[in-house]
């Protein structure tokens, strides 16, 4: 092994050496400056690999030859090693990034740049005060170096300001080092300390002002505008040496003077870390130049491992894990951003839809964002995993809920701008051009970003049980996105097919019927996408994600592995869904309600866990503590996926513009990942009580209302797909109610409901998929007539919207039946009252579907309009056989579930007696009563045919009552705004109430950041007067006075 | 009356400086006049350091005569805080020069000195 | 005592140099008197027994600074002239 | 004026935190056991008269090394950043005022003093007060002088920077020497620590020095000659 001596050897030897080439060596001097960065990597990585391992012991290097206390050492032991593997591989490659940069500016660029890597080297290493104030002090001022680099006046303010603030920062640094010195006698942090009591108060303001300045430099909020500043002045490469190298270094110091620190600093470190990374990313919001963004981000980030540091003694022995994987997390993604940034050189980030042009950066992109934001499996989602539960296990609420908020915002501008860099017109300018030695850093580090994700789930204590199989499945079709969509979708098709044969022998119960579900639906979704044509770009490896998301929720036995697999669905669905061509916004506010959704769902995991040995899913049964807020915990977090009413205005838009069988996809599978979640919830914690008043009672209640309201929305909606999605709000909330009776008649309908919304969401949005794909618009009222075009189309949107409205004789009526009886059972007859109602509701919009879309006048220009392409036909024709099986034969569907519900549920269920159904309030013969109905069918179908002959026939767009040219033909349209009378009775309840609300919500955090934000004044000395009035007032704290 | 010996005068003299530096660096406007504050601010450190070495009748760490090699340790003052003065003036130095640099820089740009007139980045 | 007597004075000195350094009027004059802080400060380092930090103060602190000083003010000013 | 008052308050508190510091401050009686140590194993063990230097050039030689970074790196710095905006202009149009004849005339005589003055000190820094720093600032100095005698005269920046790097280099070496022949990096105990008191005496101390002070002096007179560069152009 190298003694570490040598990285300080090397880096600065040669740095020194350097002065010796002039201009014309440049070459030579870059060449040499990489080998030496890379040498220095090699040692510390391989000093790392040694102690991780056990090959090697931590080595002390005494300079001088004489043993501290009186010279100098240096210490690389786990920790040194470790992140000096991050300074000196940042150091490496973001001089590989900054190359050409750094040609143009000569010999004396690579001399700072080594400097400052050694200096940041020795910052690490030393375990002397006055020493690590020198090597501070020779990082800033190579820092100051750097910033300048590309000089403009606004690095070059930027860089001063920096210095002035540095400067005074070190010289408090510098007077609690000498006071140290004097109360102590001593310089080094490896001395036994000497103190007398009398000197106490001395010794603690002297490790005030030590660890004040340290703490400073991490650039805390609100002290930090100067630091800020200098993120948005330099160019993306800096960026990210100073973000990455020196804020790792920076943040080491502050975790190595902790054993010299009085106990009340971990409290400081805790609530200006925590602190901070909620201000960053709340003033985050407002920020629109991407470099500032991400130095607003990268403050946040290191202002949560601080706040770590600080919790350090809740967290128990997983501290090492929660810091380092939430440190790498940072380290790359900060690096892959600022390097990104670097690229496109942009200055808002509206500009970025500029990446488009080159897919790997997208995709890069797109990954660093998900790996900043913890999402698996990547390292911090275990970091954020374990921090949860360990914060929950210790009492510590408040920083628990501190952390989520502030995640939630980071992700709000973080998935704002991908939106931004995914649909937004590009600008036009010049191509991008990107230098293969960018491409080799920005190619590691995203490598690193699954390497470091696999060692992070070995590392977790119950991380390595994950079945990491689908995930890796899918991202494999990263690699073959360059094949034919015929190709991906058999390989897709193929895959899911088999991991359903592999999994059969294990299913049984919900597990069978929802695995079901996601499986089987998903191929039959999945048979769709051979009408499409091409390649398909990033198509199949999302949306086999979610598959594998959903997939792994079925599998999932333990708390954590339930999560995993919540977070991946996420993760894949948000991709499928912005997809979309006007999705932007839509996908966003999904992922948006999906990251709070996860986030409460993660609380009531970690509150389930505390006083708990496992974290197998079970333990919510026998959860010791606050058991009802667990379970609204989980309840809403399960509700922001079933679009339960007030968290529901994600979904319209989400699934009305996503592409043709990406919307049967979403709505009729992704949204019983939520149903799923539900009832594992219920079956596992019953009926729970707040005070007197059952949570239960207060589902049905939300059940019941969504119902009504999304079946209401659904029926004054103008676009096709837009009232389907409203529709399966609606569907959603029978389900919900259902579930919420708890009762063995109410789980039969809820999961009827469950499979059959499946069925006939998937039919309805492949079929009005079909009709918008060949007339290229999803409004009403622009079509028409279509039954003589696409008559196949026509049947399918007959049936499935017979099934949907729950009209016998079709398997929706059992749902239906079954309903009335579980109500009758329980005595909620408001909410069950309401529940027909929203059901009449239903007929509503059913018969605009038919009515607007094919029925009527054909326009001229769809003539000539085909039938929908075989693909999109075939899987809605093999998914009416099914649904025909299922309603003639009812118990063919409803006898397995109910035998399922046995276990739960002993009473009340149904007997049956071939298709006899009996329940204790009557009995129902499904084969009876489809014979009945189709001949009430037929006579009203001949009746109506009759009287169509004498039908007088109407002008599409009448306009002879108007007395001008109409602004808008389509207010002119027979079929548009067709149930004014009702809106105008009853449209009050489908206001976009809460919309407004999450829109106010919106606003105001917004309008608060920019409120806060304004004491970033860009003026120094305001900086300066914050930091002094910052060290002020922590000390005031802390001290509690003088 | 201890307060009227010299290192109690140094000391205080130091954190005054000290005082009176962060005072000069927050409230005049012109540039290089931050730049002078800042120079003081750092004098008055290297005052306090000097002054925490010093020990009363002693001489200083230099041992040109014999007597002085015998028995040192109760002669003369503390060398280690006047060793890392000496750092930090040459440190000082480096930092000054190069904030007075800057200052030339930022003149060129706006041909002010005006601290107020370069507030471009913010929020 | 002697000493004693010198610091005081020193130091008083020192203060109104300060002082002076930050609001006289005349930039020049300003970095002169820092200049002399330094140079008073590195007496009173000889008095307090640091012959080397006297010596260093002197030749970097009062000197070469000061000299620094003056050819970035030089420079501005002449900026100032030509504009 | 509201920010100055507010301010105000803030330094108020921040001298009352000072002040706690100031009265939990004792004048020191007796040397810290570090100081101790150096008083009485400081001439056997590194055999410097100047117990500073010792303590500047071998116990905290690595601070120095550091020390001396900081003023290459600034100076690497203040080149690069005042070469980046002066490189075209020629310098035709000086308008400094010639420099009086005494003053050229009495720099010319100075200048070679102030030279051995310089190496004199950094030389015997292990003996008397001064060394590397002070003795490269006296060189720095004799630069300046000459630069402001001649204003026009134009320093070799190649054969300083050679100075600069090729001491530097050396400082390193030399603290690598100690790694294989001593104790370890920046062992001065490399050569015989000679008599007490001696020229030639305390190990490499007296060479180490030599490469500081010309080090220093170099990067000083870098950092001036890049500074009087500004000065003619424009």
């Amino acid at each position: 092994m190298v003694t570490p001596v040598y990285l300080v050897v090397s880096l600065l030897g040669i740095a020194f050496a350097l002065g010796i080439l002039g201009k014309p060596l440049r070459k030579v001097a870059g060449v040499i400056t990489l080998a030496t960065m890379a040498f220095a990597s090699y040692i510390s990585v391989s000093w790392f690999m040694g102690l991780w391992f056990g090959e090697q012991s931590a080595a002390m290097v005494f300079t001088a030859g004489f043993r501290p206390p009186f010279s100098i050492n240096l210490l690389m032991g786990f920790e040194e090693a470790f992140f000096l593997s991050l300074v000196n591989l940042a150091g490496l490659f973001g001089t590989l990034f900054l190359y050409r940069t750094l040609m143009k500016s000569g010999v004396n660029a690579f001399v700072i740049l080594l400097i400052l890597i050694m200096g940041l080297n020795v910052i690490i290493m030393t375990r002397d005060l006055f020493n690590l104030f020198v090597f501070m002090e020779i990082s800033s001022i190579a820092t100051a170096g750097i910033i300048i680099l590309n000089p403009h006046q606004k690095t070059i303010s930027a860089g001063f300001k920096y210095m002035l603030a540095t400067g005074i920062v070190a010289g408090i640094l510098l007077l609690g080092i000498i006071f140290f010195y004097h109360f102590t006698g001593t310089l080094n942090l490896d001395d036994t300390i000497r103190v007398n009591i009398e000197a106490w108060k001395g010794i603690t303001v002297a490790l005030f002002f030590i660890l004040i300045a340290v703490i400073v430099e991490l650039k805390p909020f609100p002290a930090n505008g100067w630091g800020l500043d200098v993120y948005e002045s330099v160019p993306g490469g800096i960026g990210m040496l100073i973000s990455t190298a020196s804020a790792s270094a920076m943040l080491y110091v502050v975790y190595k003077l902790l054993p010299i620190a009085p106990p009340v600093f971990f409290q400081i470190l805790t609530t200006i870390g925590i602190g901070t990374f909620f201000f960053s990313n709340l003033l985050a919001l407002k920020q629109t130049h991407p470099n500032r963004l991400l130095g607003y981000s990268s403050v946040g980030q290191i202002g949560l491992i601080t706040g770590v540091i600080g919790l350090s003694h809740f967290l128990g022995n997983q501290f090492g894990l929660i810091a380092a994987s939430l440190l790498i997390s940072h380290y790359l993604a900060k690096a892959g951003l600022f390097w990104i940034s670097g690229i496109l050189n942009k200055t808002h980030i509206r500009e970025w839809s500029v990446i488009r042009q080159n897919r790997l950066l997208l995709f890069l992109f797109s990954l660093f964002v998900f790996l900043l934001l913890g999402f698996p499996p990547f390292p911090a989602f275990y970091g954020k995993w374990e921090l949860i539960m360990q914060l929950a296990g210790s009492g510590q609420f408040f920083w628990l809920g501190a952390i989520l908020v502030a995640s939630l915002l980071e992700g709000v501008y973080l998935f704002r701008w991908l939106g931004y860099a995914m649909k937004l017109e590009a600008p036009a300018g010049e191509p991008l051009r990107v230098g293969w030695n960018q491409y080799i850093p920005l190619g590691i580090f995203g490598l690193a970003t699954f390497v470091t994700g696999y060692y992070a789930t070995h590392l977790s204590s119950y991380g390595s049980l994950i079945n990491l199989i689908p995930l890796a499945f899918a991202l494999g079709f990263f690699l073959i996105d360059f094949l034919p969509v015929y190709i991906k979708n058999t390989l897709a098709i193929a895959g899911m097919g088999f991991y359903f044969y592999y999994l059969y022998p294990d299913l049984n119960g919900f597990d069978m019927v929802f695995s079901a579900i996601f499986l089987v639906g998903g191929i039959l979704t999945l048979l769709a996408g051979y009408a499409y044509k091409g390649k398909r770009i990033g198509f199949y490896p999302t949306a086999l994600m979610m598959f594998a998301g959903l997939i792994g929720l079925v599998e999932a036995k333990t708390t954590l592995e339930f999560f995993f697999a919540w977070e991946v669905m996420t993760a894949g669905s948000y991709f499928l869904i912005i997809r979309g061509k006007k999705s932007m916004e839509h996908a966003l506010s999904y992922m948006l309600f999906s990251l709070g959704g996860a986030y409460l769902i993660l609380a009531g995991f970690s509150l389930a866990s505390i006083g708990q040995s496992t974290i197998v899913l079970d333990i919510l049964a026998t959860a010791p503590l606050y058991a009802p807020l667990i379970f609204i915990l989980l309840a809403i977090g399960f509700m922001t996926k079933t679009a339960s009413i007030g968290l529901h205005i994600w979904l319209p838009g989400a699934h009305a513009e996503a592409e043709t069988d990406v919307s049967p996809m979403v709505s009729s599978i992704l949204l019983k990942a939520g149903v799923f979640g539900l009832i594992i919830l219920i079956i596992r914690m019953g009926e729970q009580h707040l005070g007197s008043l059952s949570i239960l009672y207060i589902l049905s209640w939300i059940g019941a209302i969504t119902a009504v309201l999304g079946n209401l929305m659904a029926a004054f909606q103008e676009d096709a797909k837009r009232l389907l999605a409203y529709s399966s709000i609606g569907v959603l909330g029978y389900i919900l109610f259902g579930l919420a009776l708890f009762s063995h008649l109410g789980w039969l309908a809820a999961i009827a409901i469950a499979v059959t919304h499946f069925l006939f969401k998937a039919l309805l949005f492949l079929a009005i998929g079909g009709v918008v794909w060949r007339l290229k618009t999803k409004e009403m009222y622009r079509m028409g007539g279509l039954i003589t075009r696409m008559p196949f189309t026509f049947i399918s949107v007959l049936i499935g919207i017979i099934v949907l409205a729950g009209i016998p004789p079709l398997s929706g009526f059992a749902g239906k039946w079954i309903f009335t009886n579980a109500v009758i059972e329980k005595e909620w007859f408001f909410q069950g009252a309401l529940i027909s109602f929203a059901g009449i509701i239903a007929f509503l919009y059913c018969f605009r579907l038919i009515h607007t879309i094919f029925l009527g006048q054909l326009k001229d220009e769809h003539r000539k309009v085909n039938e929908a392409p075989f693909w999109i036909l075939a899987p809605q024709y093999i998914i009416l056989i099914i649904v025909m099986v299922f309603s003639v034969l009812p118990n063919s569907l409803l006898h397995p579930i109910g035998e399922m519900l046995k276990p739960y549920f002993p009473d009340g269920a149904l007997t049956w007696q071939g298709q006899y159904a009996t329940s204790i309030f009557g009995y129902w013969n499904g084969t009876w009563v489809m014979y009945v109905v189709v001949a009430i069918f037929l006579l009203v179908f001949l009746w109506l045919w009759f009287m169509n002959r004498k039908a007088y026939r109407v002008k599409q767009f009448n306009i002879v009552f108007a007395a001008e040219r109409p602004f808008r033909p389509e207010t002119t349209h027979f079929a548009y705004n067709f149930f004014a009378p009702y809106k105008k009775a009853i449209g009050f309840l489908a206001e976009p109430g809460v919309t407004r609300f999450w829109g106010h919500v919106s606003e105001g955090s917004h309008a608060i950041a920019e409120l806060i934000r304004r004491i970033y004044s860009g003026n120094g000395q305001v900086y300066l007067f914050q930091i002094m009035a910052f060290i002020v007032v922590v000390y005031l704290i802390s001290f509690g006075g003088f | 009356m201890h307060w009227f010996s010299l290192e109690y005068i140094a000391m205080n003299l130091g954190f005054l400086l000290i005082l009176i530096g962060l005072w000069g660096i927050i409230t005049r406007k012109n540039i290089l006049r931050i730049i002078i504050s800042f120079s003081l601010f750092d004098t008055g450190t290297h005052i306090v350091i000097v002054a925490i070495g010093y020990i009363r009748n002693r001489t200083a760490p230099i041992l040109d005569t014999l007597a002085l090699q015998k028995d040192t340790a109760s002669k003369i003052v503390d060398p280690l805080p006047q060793a890392l003065v000496l750092t930090a003036i040459v440190i000082g130095l480096g930092v000054t020069a190069l904030l007075l640099v800057y200052a030339m820089k930022l003149f060129e740009t706006k041909k002010t000195l005006d601290i107020h007139r370069f507030n471009d980045l913010k929020w | 005592m002697i000493y004693l007597i010198i610091s005081i004075v020193l130091g008083i000195i020192i203060l109104i140099m300060a002082f002076i350094a930050l609001y006289h009027r005349n930039l020049k004059v300003a970095i002169l008197s820092a200049g002399v802080v330094s140079l008073f400060a590195s007496i009173l380092y000889l008095l307090l027994d640091a012959p080397d930090v006297a010596l260093t103060e002197a030749a970097i602190g009062s000197g070469l600074t000061t000299i620094i000083f003056f050819y970035v003010l030089n420079k501005i000013q002449r900026n100032d002239a030509e504009k | 004026m509201l920010r100055n008052s507010l301010f105000l308050i803030v330094l108020a508190a921040f001298a009352v935190i000072a002040f706690t510091l100031v009265n939990a401050w004792h004048p020191a009686e007796s040397l810290s056991p570090v100081a101790e140590h150096y008083a009485t194993n400081g001439p056997t063990e590194v055999g410097a008269a100047n117990l500073v230097t010792a303590v500047v050039v071998t116990y905290r030689g690595f601070d120095t090394l550091g020390e001396v970074t900081i003023l290459f790196v600034t100076a690497a710095i203040i080149g690069f950043f005042l070469s980046l905006f002066h490189s075209e202009s020629p310098e035709q149009t000086d308008r400094l005022m010639p420099a009086s004849e005494i003053l050229s005339t009495a720099s010319k005589l100075l200048i070679p003093f102030m030279l051995v003055l310089g190496i004199y000190v950094f030389v015997n820094g292990h003996l008397t007060p001064g060394g590397g720093f002070q003795g490269g600032a006296i060189i720095a100095s004799a630069f300046v002088l000459l630069l402001l005698a001649d204003p026009l005269s134009k320093l070799n920046h190649r054969i300083i920077a050679m100075v600069e790097s090729v001491s530097g280099v050396a400082f390193v070496l030399i603290g690598l020497l100690g790694i294989f022949l001593a104790g370890g990096f920046l062992d001065n105990r490399i050569l015989d620590l000679g008599t007490f008191g001696a020229l030639l005496s305390a190990g490499v101390i007296p060479l180490l020095y030599i490469f500081i002070g010309l080090k220093v002096g170099s990067e000083l007179t870098n950092i001036i000659g890049h500074l009087q560069q500004t000065q003619k152009n424009r």
